[in-house]
């Protein structure tokens, strides 16, 4: 059952002539990725848009198929017949390729996550640097899109993400190295292998230790903020700038900006799920016996509903209050996280082990919190209701 | 019991951490701030008891025992080639630990008198963290096995030398001295910088001590003293001298102790812990830790190596100098910097003329009682609301009876009253040791020194605590900046932050002469590894009895002068002249302005140049004029003649090849152009050239 | 010719590339992407010589090039702050109107 | 050399080219990105996986944002007035001809380039670390120092005067 998917994969290629033998097994593996994820997609955007409306005490979709189930697929049709408008001033060719290098890197990164034992579509030796290598295109991307829209909203969209993603991209780096250095590999199968077995039936996962919990808060944050969600969705700010850097994108080509930013959202998060989460690992020996993929996609299914949870409780950031928390703190912090992280490696086993590295990831915690604050004590929120 | 050794870095890294978590506290936790620092000063004081406790249980036989912890730092380039590796590491011995004691015990005193003298500054917390950062990195230095570790710490220190002096930073003059102190002293860095590098080549190591394979182990000293150098001398001599010199930039020794009266414009517990105990005594520090190279001779030939020579010379002409200097200044505290740098030179001279014990028994003994009289100092500014000039104090007797009290401890131990003050034993020691040298110009030096010290120590007093308040009275006439109309601030005594560790310094200023004194030398033997014997009748020889008899009279020669012209008639007011600028106001005046340095060579290059342009005039006007008068007449002559051939010969020639020049130039400066394009272009130009000879290279050869 | 050959033939066109770049362009921010070219094929000529080197397994080539991908990131920045520095004061990336030698 | 690195060669050469001559520089600069990324797949045709995604990471996440923000911050998406060739550009074109005519002919001429290739060398990211941990930390060290010394000297010299000098 684990293997299924891997035999059945293995079936096919077996079928057709070995000289073609690769290359149609690369293209079974990219086949799957460009299949399941759009339609996770799908699925998310439905989600999405149910658990805001449930937080937001209304229904969400209800009208297209039972329970607004077929909704994704009424807007998919929409956005391909819908006209793609085009500004006259603006940079064609740029203008043209902008979506396609954000989505393409999205899948890309896609490729080194391993979704399940033996079912990583791309695994070598250095993938965790591929999939940021990849990820480093999307800024690209963003760019093109809002300098060659020549709109002002666009363009000021365009550079707040870019500022917003460069400053965000060092803690998220710096908080995988801690992983990185643990598992003593860049491979993201050899990292998930690091984080197999159990303490009694406590799983091996980094997030279950002090470095590894404190970098799982770091990444997801600094995760939050590269795919420009909220609370750190300043570059698509409706309120403020329209829709930021897509402003001027219609049809097909804003559909791609849509389905583009969510698979960046999988891809992250599961890179999340390989450094920290224990990967396609069960949480419980007697677990064991659910497939590793279903693991895998299981944890990627809570992560989203976290990040739909946030989306529907935290109010935006102010610009400097963002830039403050990534330079202020999560940089120092992430970077006391790897000295950390190297303590445990090199202190000998046991609990004291736990307290010290548990008090070092708490003072710093403490300290550098209370230095963002800046002793500012704020008042207590009073709320006015209606009468 | 080897537990303190393998825990020895817990001594520094107590108040390193003090320091880095105060850095990252909000400034306004000012209680929370001095807490952690005392607490760990605390800390840094029990431990180093430990080790000194440790070490003297472990008696060396003949030579101190040594024990450390080294470990690997870098290793870096071929693993398989030797010189490629840095390693770290700490020791305790008996001078380690002496000095570990010494600097967090005064450290100790010197935060808990902060509290009081800071508590009213802004910036209190951010003191505190400065000043455990200094404490982390001086006891690092002490602890030190390796040279690199101890110029790390060193640098550190000047560092936080410089942060502490330029603490009241809106001062443009504090700001100012804070920057010639961190250049002055990164003169003689420099060179301690060369002298590290050129060990390290000759050695490959930078340890101390290595089970035999440090640098200051015989095998390595005696490869050293074997080799010399272009110049002649010993190797040894080389990199001792360069070593010498980072000394002389942090102790302030004669040619770069520029900075240290300056470095006074600090909050008065910065002078008193820096500027006075620890870190001008850590160039003392070095030499002594360095001294088996600073002593390495070529086997087989007697005599005394010359970095002792150059170290004794100079700590002598220190001692003189700045003592002179100090009798003529009026600010307290540039009083006792000038007093710090004399003593400075005594332990130079100590070092230099008897050795590692002698000059770190000074050390120790005038770090207690100068941190007193810097603390000492300081109550007395606080208390007199920010005053520094003693003409304008007078008669604090009676207002502040423990600083009194104390300060007169202290003066007399600095003075050297005889037997029952710590200085008078440290003090008479080096005499004994500089008499033996082999030159007793040294001696005479060093007694002028002792002289004067008693002599400028009794002036102060007198001018601070004896006779009429004089505050209030502008100090010249017409003076602008000065109070003006009566006493308008009563001076008061400090609170007992501050004069309980006036206190405990002054006792220690007191008993600490007892461990070390010629009946029971159990200081020297403790750093030398032998075991001390009483014997009174040491006290009776001839020789210490001469030499006390010399000393105590010195110092009472001192104070008696100081008493007869300043403590017998006190001045009634601030603008009185000095007593001794009325009997010499020339002498006097040479002092107060710090030997005209610069002015001396100013005025002696002019008056050689003034009388030597005379000289010429007058030879010029009576020897030659009739003689060139009679010549030019038959060169008028030939100039005539001589104009033709010019005209029409010679200034073609010579104008074409100014023209030449002129466009040439103007060709030359298009090259100049500032286009960084065209910069560019003969980079690729020369590039093609280059890959062309390549080319040409190969096939050729 | 080797495959050595080629690639250095390659490096040594993208350097004339990025040379030729930055010796005719008037815009400071093009004179820099011409110098990162001229960069690029350098390191590309190390990674040349590591994979077709005698010793491979000596990564020094690799090392290289890493630190000089350090170093080219340090430049432009350090360029780029430059060229926003003197824009501030001449109003103009153009080199050939930037020639005073004083500020 | 196989025929997709080949193909990747000519294209990265192209995009060096058009990124030298384009007239926008923001065309440029995505041109320039272009070559870039050719230069990191030609390093992964050699094998050196690691550096190749180094590459795009430090070129595409650092440099070319830099290269952009600069681009904007001097306004150099307006068109320029002036020709973008400098006076003598001739000349410049000319010594771009006779380096790489000297370069090539190096290369052509060399007798030590005609060694038989090995087989594509391993590069593992492990033996990579533990390297430059120990035989080259010195210059990591170095590479550190100078990456801080250029921060702080970059904030210094963009930073805005206060007096307005």
């Amino acid at each position: 059952m684990d293997q299924l998917l891997v035999t059945l994969k293995h079936w096919l290629v077996g079928l057709v002539p070995s000289q073609y033998a690769p290359f149609f097994s690369a293209l079974l593996s990219v086949g799957a990725i460009a299949v399941v994820f759009p339609a996770l997609f799908a699925l998310t955007t439905l989600l999405e848009r149910k658990g805001l409306g449930r937080i937001q005490n209304r229904y969400g979709p209800n009208r297209v198929g039972p329970y607004g189930l077929l909704q994704p697929i009424a807007d998919g049709l929409k956005a391909l017949t819908k006209e793609d408008i085009v500004p006259r001033p603006a940079d064609k060719v740029v203008h043209f390729l902008a979506p396609l290098v954000l989505v393409v890197p999205v899948f890309l990164a896609l490729a080194v996550v391993p979704m399940g034992r033996h079912m990583t579509a791309l695994d070598m030796n250095a993938g965790v640097l591929f999939f940021f290598a990849a990820g480093a295109a999307t800024e690209l991307s963003v760019f093109m899109a809002g300098w060659s829209s020549r709109n002002k909203y666009s363009l000021l969209g365009a550079m707040r993400a870019i500022a917003q993603m460069i400053s965000y991209e060092v803690p998220l780096i710096l908080a995988s190295v801690a992983a990185i250095m643990a598992a003593g590999s860049l491979s993201t199968t050899q990292i998930v292998e690091a984080q197999a077995g159990y303490w009694g039936c406590v799983p091996r996962w980094f997030v279950l230790t002090p470095w590894g919990f404190a970098g799982f808060i770091l990444f997801m944050v600094a995760a939050t903020a590269e795919s420009n969600r909220s609370p750190f969705d300043l570059p698509e700010g409706e309120s403020e700038l329209v829709a930021g850097y897509y402003t001027e994108y219609t049809g097909f080509k804003f559909a791609l900006f849509f389905l583009g930013e969510y698979l960046g959202l999988f891809a992250v998060s599961g890179l999340g799920i390989t450094l920290f989460l224990g990967g396609w690992h069960a949480p419980l020996p007697a677990l064991e016996w659910i497939p590793s993929w279903a693991w895998f996609f299981a944890k990627l299914l809570v992560l989203i509903a976290g990040f739909i949870w946030i989306r529907g409780t935290l109010p935006r950031l102010r610009i400097d209050q963002l830039m403050g928390l990534a330079w202020k703190f999560m940089l120092p912090m992430a970077l006391v996280n790897i000295g950390v992280a190297g303590l445990w490696r090199f202190m000998p086993g046991g609990w004291e082990r736990w307290i010290v590295c548990a008090l070092c990831v708490g003072a710093a915690y403490l300290l550098l919190g209370g230095l963002l604050s800046g002793g500012k004590v704020f008042a207590k929120r009073v709320y006015r209701y209606a009468d | 019991m080897d537990w303190i050794v393998h825990r020895l870095w817990l001594i520094p890294a107590t108040p390193l951490l003090a320091a880095g978590v105060s850095a990252l506290l909000n400034h306004r936790r000012r209680r929370l701030a001095a807490t952690l620092a005392i607490a760990a000063m605390a800390t840094a004081l029990v431990l180093s008891c430990l080790a000194l406790a440790h070490a003297v249980e472990h008696p060396g036989q003949g030579s101190p025992v040594r024990q450390g912890v080294n470990f690997l730092w870098l290793h870096f380039g071929d693993p398989h080639a030797s010189g490629t590796s840095l390693w770290l590491g700490w020791v305790l011995d008996p001078l380690a630990a002496a000095m570990l004691v010494m600097v967090s015990f005064v450290g100790l005193l010197i935060f808990i008198y902060s509290v009081g003298y800071m508590a009213h500054d802004e910036n209190f917390a951010r003191f505190f963290c400065f000043l455990s950062l200094f404490a982390a990195a001086m006891l690092g230095l002490v602890i030190a096995n390796s040279l690199l570790l101890l110029f790390i710490c060193w640098e550190v220190v000047g560092l936080t030398s410089y942060l502490l002096i330029g603490f009241w930073y809106q001062r443009p003059s504090a700001a100012a001295a804070a920057k010639k102190a961190f250049i002055t002293t990164r003169i003689g860095d420099l060179a301690l910088l060369l002298g590290m590098v050129w060990l390290y080549s000759q050695t490959g190591t930078l340890l101390f001590y290595d089970g035999g394979q440090g640098c200051l182990e015989p095998s390595a000293l005696s490869r050293l003293a074997a080799q010399t150098t272009s110049l002649g001398i010993a190797v040894s001599t080389g990199i001792g001298l360069l070593i010498f010199c980072g000394a002389i930039g942090k102790s302030g020794q004669v040619p770069l102790h520029v900075w240290l009266p300056d470095a006074m414009e600090g909050p008065t517990p910065v002078s008193a812990l820096i500027h006075a105990a620890t870190m001008v005594a850590a160039g003392g520090f070095l030499v002594a830790r360095v001294y088996p190279l600073m002593a390495a001779y070529p086997e087989g030939l007697k005599g005394v190596p010359g970095t002792l020579q150059v170290i004794t010379w100079i700590g002598a002409i220190t001692a003189f100098f700045a003592a002179s200097i100090a009798v003529a200044q009026t600010d307290i505290k540039r009083i006792l910097a000038y007093s710090t740098i004399s003593q400075l030179g005594f332990m130079m001279l100590g070092l230099g003329a008897g050795g590692v014990a002698v000059g770190m028994f000074h050390l120790l003994t005038h770090a207690f009682f100068k941190s007193l009289l810097f603390l000492g100092a300081g109550s007395v500014i606080h208390g007199c609301a920010g005053e520094q000039d003693i003409r304008r104090m007078g008669g604090l007797r009676r207002f502040m009876p423990v600083t009194f009290a104390t300060y007169a401890i202290g003066m007399l131990a600095l003075s050297g009253f005889p037997l029952f003050f710590s200085g008078f034993w440290s003090k008479e020691e080096i005499f004994h040791y500089a008499r033996g040298w082999i030159s007793p110009w040294p001696l005479y030096l060093g007694v002028c020194a002792a002289l004067l010290t008693a002599f400028y120590m009794a002036r102060q007093v007198c001018y601070v605590f004896f006779g009429q308040s004089r505050a209030g009275v502008s100090p010249a006439p017409g003076a602008a900046g000065g109070q003006t109309g009566g006493p308008s601030h009563i001076a008061h005594e400090s609170p007992g932050t501050m004069t309980l560790p006036l206190m405990v310094l002054a006792l220690f200023s007191v008993v600490l002469g007892f461990i070390g004194t010629p009946v029971w030398p159990w200081f020297q033997g403790f750093l030398t590894g032998r075991s001390a014997v009483t014997e009174i009748g040491k006290l009776f020889e001839p020789d210490v009895l001469w030499l006390m008899a010399l000393s105590s009279s010195i110092v009472f020669l001192g104070l008696g002068l100081g008493w007869w012209f300043y403590g017998r008639r006190p001045a009634m007011d601030a603008a009185e002249p000095d007593p001794l600028e009325r009997l010499r106001p020339d002498v006097f005046a040479l002092l107060r302005n710090k030997y005209f340095v610069d002015e001396a060579y100013e005025v002696s290059v002019i008056r050689l140049n003034a009388a030597w342009a005379s000289a010429c005039d007058w030879l010029d006007r009576r020897v030659w004029s009739g003689a060139v008068n009679l010549a030019s007449w038959a060169v008028v002559g030939l100039g005539w003649l001589n104009r033709l051939v010019d005209e029409y010969v010679v200034n073609l020639g010579f104008d074409g090849s100014c023209r030449g020049l002129t466009e040439g130039g103007t060709r030359l400066s298009g090259l100049q152009s500032g286009r960084v394009q065209n910069y560019m272009r003969v980079i690729g130009v020369g590039l093609a050239v280059l890959v062309l000879l390549l080319i040409w290279g190969c096939h050729a050869g | 010719m080797t495959p050595l050959a080629a690639y250095l033939l390659l490096s040594a066109l993208l350097f004339a590339i990025g040379l030729a770049g930055a010796l005719t362009r008037r815009n400071a921010i093009i004179v820099l992407i011409g110098i990162e070219l001229m960069l690029n094929a350098a390191n590309l000529n190390f990674i040349a010589f590591w994979r077709f080197g005698p010793n491979p397994e000596a990564l020094t080539g690799v090392v290289f090039v890493l630190f000089s991908i350090g170093v080219a990131a340090a430049e432009a920045a350090v360029g780029l702050a430059l060229i926003l520095s003197i824009y501030r004061h001449y109003r103009t990336t153009n080199l050939e109107q930037v020639d005073s030698l004083k500020g | 050399m196989t025929a997709p690195i080949a193909i990747i060669a000519v294209l990265t050469l192209a995009a060096a080219v058009t990124a030298m001559s384009l007239r926008n520089l923001v065309h440029c600069a995505l041109m320039f990105m272009a070559a870039l990324a050719g230069v990191a797949a030609l390093y992964l045709g050699l094998g050196a996986q690691f550096v190749g995604f180094a590459q795009v990471l430090i070129y595409f996440g650092a440099v070319a944002i830099l290269i952009v923000f600069a681009i904007l911050l001097t306004r150099g998406t307006e068109p320029p007035r002036e020709p973008i060739l400098s006076k003598a550009w001739i000349t410049g074109i000319a010594i771009a001809v006779v380096v790489f005519g000297v370069l090539s002919a190096m290369v052509l001429s060399s007798k030590a380039l005609t060694r038989e290739p090995g087989p594509t060398p391993q590069l593992p990211v492990h033996q990579l670390g533990a390297q430059l941990m120990t035989k080259y930390v010195l210059p990591l060290e170095v590479i550190g120092l100078l990456l801080t010394a250029a921060l702080i000297g970059a904030v210094v010299i963009a930073m805005h005067d206060e007096e307005g000098g």
